[in-house]
């Protein structure tokens, strides 16, 4: 009998989460047919998420794979799927729940931290920069942005001129970008994008307004594809969280748990990444580690996104 | 009472046009459900049943405030900011935590459902006047109203979500009464009340009346004004009861919650057979399309349809549900 | 003595036109009172102020010898005053007996409607009036006959003490006016008031007391019938003398004009054969419901037939859509101008030259000149009353909107005209204007066929008359023969 | 040709009142630019305005195409999914990317842009034909046509984003025209075009007989459901050239663009005083429009205004700019 693991994300419509997802079918098991996986898709809507563990209570999953759109909301679906007897393994966003099973992911705080220093550290501590944020309320938005003001608040002679949303969205980030290049004219010495795609965004919005993208520290997060190749031209700073290594491991966690017998994790990022081992798979906490992206790892990475 | 009644056609012994004419989406809806028990195991069973009903009732609450409106010939879109406005209002002063609360909670959960309902009923109040006293186009005013409810719920919470709410207010989003979960017994309770009302009262028949000709509504000594207005704050406060029931359900309140809940409100309301230009329509057609919106959710979800494919699916699905509707005025 | 309702120097103007200067007016009880005028005298403009839907400019109303100001319809109502009010206003997805108690639904105990007693009223009030309709119908699944008796039972059933009537008949003929001039003699007899206007001035001089006159929106005269003949009103409402009413030059050809075998509908109509030749004008005459405007739509493609041919000029047609009819150089006058004939968002040039366009510009592309010439020829050609042909139709008075429809389908210069009602609220001036454009069009070859509900206008204008019955054709007869009475029995 | 012409009020002498009912929504824009350069410095640069007109040009298409729909009574809510479609087919012929193009990809930008164009045009057709043959409700045909078509996007590039794009294709996103920006001179010939068509032609007229009474202008001769099926075929290749100059302003064509276009792009229409009930509008109105919200964004970003009370007063101008406008016909 195959163990039947249902995963629940947030949404499929970018392209973090389709690399995440694409990553969990390609996992050996999937491949080898030992398990039987469907992937849901919660369309940026709590309510959605939770409606679709009902369905997955309803058809007996033996374990579920949990990426919520928001940490505090995914709790009730978390415990709906304990009473149930059903593992449930968070993957990329943390759920504030006693009862998830095991969490596979990174640190959005120390992520914004990151980026925020590279861009600090490029402008000397010293000038103006812009915060370009998700969503507020969102999960992944409050924590970057936490870790964003860590950063910041280690150099006290940089000034925050401008801090708005964007949505997650790369044609918002690029208006909000020009009318900011326009407000601020020869001010900004950084950005700070809380994804990948509101950073390409601004530097869209740098090039159009015929400014040297030289001239400004930009650092995104995610390492998307377009970033990669932007990192690559020296446009930007980006931040890679290895979706698949979030999807991969929590997919080895949830068969285990699933199983009976004792199981053997088959993905190769346990091998990858030594900083995280496998432990027996009876860890509450994995904490997948932030890859910055460089000149030299970039066309690593971009060779397996082909 | 509109259209031919169901007592016309069982007088005249059962005809199956007529059925297909007057009920046409009430057939898609169950030709659905044939199609899905019959490819999926677990689709009729009494769990699965109940949770699209679960599923169904913030959505369908919408729509039912959403077919007043409608039938007025107006449109509510600031639905969705309502539900994140009024959860978010009403959780603060149902929350345990001491950081997300205002003063003094957690308060009895009546306390901050009324208020919830206020909140609500407020917004539609403002859209409402807006509308009836102002004369600006309901999209306009109603649009207005999703953007600056939406800032509103950002600027009061803090852009954060209120969590930690008392088990006594999430009891109406997870609690049961006798085995049926809290939000259908909400729901049924709304519907009831409101084809009560539709159908029954004289407020009912002025909503349509405003409707379908709002010079003759007025001539025979309407308060259209008033009827308008009235409209929208039915829908504010449904919208703001469906907030409450989204935040004791997920159990925090989130900012955005609700985004684009009114495309889902509106379309379960065309779909029932409500003309956007007013007049016409039944607010069981509203049920029978809520449930059919849930039920495709669910199933596709079910059957495990893939994500993308879903959407393609969804999209025909809709269409060809209305086709086989020929309830639709075919008049203008 | 004190006046059920008197009023003095009403004035009212839309965007800086006038449309009435000096509203005067005297209703007494137990009278039945003419309100005259030309289309766009006012008439309706007044009545509207009265009852509240507009606001005045100026001007003072007494009801009862109390000075009133009434904000909405709900107060004039309130004060005992109901109206029929002249462009039909039905709430179309509601049955009849919703309809006609509007506003003032009886209740049961809890809130709730009583729709039992509200049918059983509405049925006791259409029965008293011998009106053939059932309460519990839609709306909109009546012809425009039955709505305008609906609203007419709807009016009497306020129990007013004023009754306004805003050209209450021009929709229907025959003997359900009749039934309505009876109902008057009724209330009249219980000392209400009623202001009656119409522009059918057989009517007005059968039931009205007193008449006023309003030219321009002024008042010009008042006085009572009995001091007045038909000739001397006409001439207070034109302002000046007309000759004859009917305006007749055409002679018939021998060459078939149109012609039409067995059609025959779903259920409305079977096996009509006529034919009319050119230059000749077939009058069209029947009671409500008997089928006319079904032929029409038959003949236009606006509803499909089951059998029968069609031909103009001897060559049979196909037609199944307007666009096919209007090829083939028919135009359809519709009774209904609201419904069917008037794009109400657009100007009065938009809509006379809507069925043209295709002949007013170079391809794809329009000529404003080609249009503004042709739109002035026809606003001449049937004296439109409109401030500029650039303003809103909806902005004109209900007989200067039927003129624009006339005019509309003047223009696309046919062979054939079908005019189903074409005269419906259009004042004696205009329709003798009419009346001779028809004349005028047959007499050039043209072949008309035309509807009308009032039988003079038949008998006055057609060559040949066919009447129908129940959707069949019970009988034609020749212009020297026929008489009203003969179409009065063929047509029951 | 509807509502009063400005010719009008020129003959007769320069009336403020006739103004401010005619170009009320001119006004509020105007009053706004006021309110805006005056209290930022920046915002009446050549700099600026061009931005401004820049960032508004995409909606503003969209908002043209949506004029022509609106004023047959229809609704096109499928917009913003045919903008994501048509940006990645389009993409994917214009793409350097190995793995994102298709085979034979860079095409020249000419043939991407056709292709584009084409899928716009397909999708708008088949909505038109669900609506105008039939008889579907607009809104429903166009709901479908959002999930369908998103759906379709994420499938055709397996939710990926179409990056690297040729530098010809782009060129219709970042390039300009004697300093003009290429979106803006698009915008600007779109604009013209559709001026010329609803006020010039034939079709145009038709356009506002259909909207403003379908039956009039079915008995007038028009071929009602041809008229309405071209609309919703305007409006889908305009939705499809809006995605392409979008793909080529961001530099990759992205799955999830144009998510909520559809209510900006409404809302632009209505607030310029195109009724959605049909037959009552004008271009010029839907030009203003898309511009006032255009500079409203821009202003609140210029001024720096909160991200959450930006949210409240959008809400607020939107209405109240509306409110200004005494255009609308107080008809009904
Ligand atoms: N809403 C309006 N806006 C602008 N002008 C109007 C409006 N209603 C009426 N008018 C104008 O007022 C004048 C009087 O119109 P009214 O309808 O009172 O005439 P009437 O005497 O009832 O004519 P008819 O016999 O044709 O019904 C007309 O010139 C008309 O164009
Ligand atoms: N049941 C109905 N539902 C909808 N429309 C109807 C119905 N009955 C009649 N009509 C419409 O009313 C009009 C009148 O139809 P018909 O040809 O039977 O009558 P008529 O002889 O012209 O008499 P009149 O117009 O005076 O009623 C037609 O346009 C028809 O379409
Ligand atoms: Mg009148
Ligand atoms: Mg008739």
């Amino acid at each position: 009998e195959m163990p039947k693991i249902g995963a629940a994300v947030y949404g499929l419509n970018a392209e973090f989460m389709q690399i995440w997802a694409a990553a969990l079918e390609q996992h050996p098991a999937v491949l080898a047919g030992e398990v039987d996986l469907t992937i849901f898709d919660g369309r940026y809507d709590a309510l959605v998420q939770q409606d679709q563990f009902e369905t997955m209570i309803t058809q007996e999953f033996d374990a579920i794979i949990f990426v919520p759109i928001d940490i505090d909301a995914g709790a009730t679906a978390v415990d709906a799927a304990f009473e149930a007897g059903i593992p449930v393994i968070g993957s990329n966003t943390r759920v504030n729940s006693d009862n998830l099973t095991a969490y596979v992911g990174s640190d959005d705080v120390k992520s914004g931290y990151m980026e925020a220093k590279i861009v600090l550290d490029a402008i000397g501590c010293e000038g103006e920069v812009v915060i370009i944020e998700g969503p507020i309320g969102q999960s992944a938005q409050i924590s970057r942005l936490e870790g964003n003001l860590l950063a910041l608040a280690e150099c006290p002679n940089v000034t925050v001129v401008e801090q708005q949303t964007a949505n997650w969205s790369r044609a918002e980030a690029q208006t909000l970008m020009e009318n900011w290049l326009t407000a601020y004219p020869g001010v900004i010495d950084g950005v700070i994008g809380q994804n990948d795609e509101m950073a390409l965004g601004a530097i869209e919005a740098i090039k159009a307004a015929d400014l040297n993208v030289e001239d400004f520290a930009i650092a995104g997060i995610d390492g998307i594809t377009d970033a990669l190749l932007s990192v690559k031209m020296g446009e930007m700073s980006s931040i890679l969280q290895d979706a698949r290594a979030q999807a991969q491991g929590a997919l080895d966690l949830a068969i285990s748990y699933a199983s009976d017998d004792a199981y053997d994790p088959q993905s190769d990022i346990w091998v990858n990444y030594t900083d995280m081992p496998w432990n027996g798979g009876t860890d509450s906490e994995y904490s997948v580690p932030w890859t910055p992206v460089t000149a030299e790892n970039v066309d690593a990475l971009l060779d397996m996104r082909k | 009472m509109f259209k031919k009644k169901a007592g016309d056609s069982i007088a005249k012994g059962i005809n199956i046009n007529t059925i297909v004419r007057d009920y046409g989406i009430l057939l898609a809806l169950i030709l659905l459900m044939v199609i899905l028990s019959w490819s999926n195991q677990y689709f009729l069973t009494p769990r699965n049943i109940l949770n699209v009903l679960r599923q169904t009732s913030i959505n369908g609450i919408l729509a039912l405030g959403m077919t007043f409106v409608i039938l007025t010939r107006g449109i509510d879109l600031s639905v969705g900011s309502v539900v994140a406005l009024a959860g978010i209002v009403s959780a603060s002063l149902a929350t345990t935590s001491s950081t997300a609360g205002i003063m003094g909670a957690p308060y009895p959960a009546v306390v901050a459902i009324i208020v919830g309902l206020l909140v609500g009923a407020t917004t539609g109040g403002i859209a409402g006047t807006i509308v009836a006293r102002l004369n600006v186009p309901a999209f306009v005013a109603t649009l207005g109203m999703l953007s600056a409810a939406r800032g509103l719920t950002l600027i009061y919470a803090g852009g954060r979500p209120v969590p930690a709410l008392t088990p006594e207010f999430r009891w109406i989003g997870t609690g049961d009464i006798l085995g049926i979960p809290v939000p259908v017994v909400i729901f049924a309770a709304v519907f009831l009340i409101s084809w009560w009302v539709l159908t029954r009262t004289r407020f009912g028949r002025y909503v349509y009346a405003v409707g379908g000709n709002p010079r003759a509504a007025k001539t025979s000594g309407i308060n259209v004004t008033r009827i308008k207005l009235y409209v929208y704050v039915i829908s504010g406060a449904l919208a703001a009861l469906a907030g409450m029931i989204l935040a004791a359900r997920t159990g925090s309140a989130l900012t955005q919650a609700g985004i684009a809940y009114e495309l889902d409100a509106i379309a379960a309301v065309v779909i029932g057979g409500t003309s956007l230009s007013g007049g016409i329509g039944r607010i069981s057609g509203t049920l029978i399309g809520a449930l059919l919106i849930g039920v495709m959710n669910n199933g596709l979800d079910l059957m495990g349809v893939e994500s993308y494919y879903q959407q393609v699916l969804k999209g025909v699905l809709i269409v060809a549900a209305v086709m086989l509707d020929q309830t639709r005025n075919r008049h203008e | 003595m004190v006046h059920l309702l008197e009023v003095s120097g009403l004035t009212k103007s839309f965007g800086g036109v006038a449309a009435l200067r000096n509203g005067q007016f005297q209703l007494e009880s137990g009278s039945v009172h003419a309100l005259c005028g030309g289309n766009g005298a006012g008439k309706s403009t007044f009545l509207s102020i009265i009852m509240g839907i507009h606001v005045r400019d100026g001007g003072q109303i007494w009801r009862n010898g109390e000075l009133v100001e009434f904000a909405s319809p709900a107060e004039a109502l309130a004060s005992g005053i109901s109206i029929i009010e002249q462009e039909l206003s039905p709430v179309p997805h509601m049955t009849v007996a919703e309809n006609i108690y509007l506003g003032r639904e009886p209740l049961r105990r809890f809130g709730g409607i009583n729709f039992s007693a509200m049918n059983k009223a509405s049925g006791r009030i259409l029965d008293s009036l011998e009106f053939d309709i059932s309460p519990t119908t839609l709306m909109m699944d009546l012809s425009i006959a039955q709505t305008q008796l609906v609203e007419i039972a709807k009016a009497l059933s306020y129990d007013a003490e004023v009754i306004f009537m805003d050209e209450p008949t021009s929709a229907i003929g025959g003997q359900e006016v009749e039934q309505l001039l009876a109902a008057i003699q009724k209330l009249k007899a219980q000392g209400k008031g009623i202001v009656y206007v119409s522009h059918r001035l057989s009517e007005i001089f059968e039931v009205a007391d007193h008449y006023t006159v309003f030219r321009d929106g002024a008042f010009v005269e008042e006085g009572e019938i009995s001091s007045i003949d038909r000739r001397g009103l006409i001439r207070c409402i034109v302002g000046r003398d007309l000759e004859e009413e009917f305006t007749k030059t055409n002679t018939p050809t021998n060459k078939t004009g149109l012609a039409v075998v067995g059609l025959s509908d779903e259920n409305k109509i079977s096996d009509i054969s006529f034919s009319v030749n050119k230059g000749e004008i077939l009058g069209i005459y029947g009671l409500m419901g008997s089928g006319r405007t079904e032929i029409f739509e038959c003949l236009f493609g606006l509803s499909k037939k089951t059998s029968g041919t069609i031909s103009i000029a001897k060559k049979t047609i196909e037609v199944n859509s307007p666009s096919q009819a209007i090829g083939h150089g028919l135009a359809l006058v519709t009774e209904d101008r609201k419904l069917s004939g008037l794009v109400m968002t657009g100007s009065v040039r938009s809509n006379l030259c809507l069925a043209s366009l295709k002949n007013l510009g170079h391809g794809p592309v329009m000529s404003s000149m080609l249009e503004k010439t042709a739109s002035k020829e026809m606003i001449a050609q049937f004296s439109i009353k409109a401030e500029r042909d650039t303003m809103p139709v909806s902005e004109l008075s209900g007989g200067n909107q039927q003129k624009t429809v006339l005019g509309k389908w003047f223009m696309t210069k046919p062979d054939v005209l079908l005019l189903d009602e074409p005269t419906r609220g259009v004042d004696v001036g205009a329709k003798r204007e009419i009346y001779g454009v028809m004349s005028e069009f047959a007499s050039q070859g043209g072949t008309v066929v035309m509807t009308s509900s009032e039988i003079e206008e038949v008998l006055g204008m057609a060559d040949r008359i066919l009447v129908m019955r129940d959707g069949r054709i019970s009988g034609v007869l020749s212009r020297k023969e026929a008489n009203a009475e003969m179409l009065v029995n063929l047509a029951a």
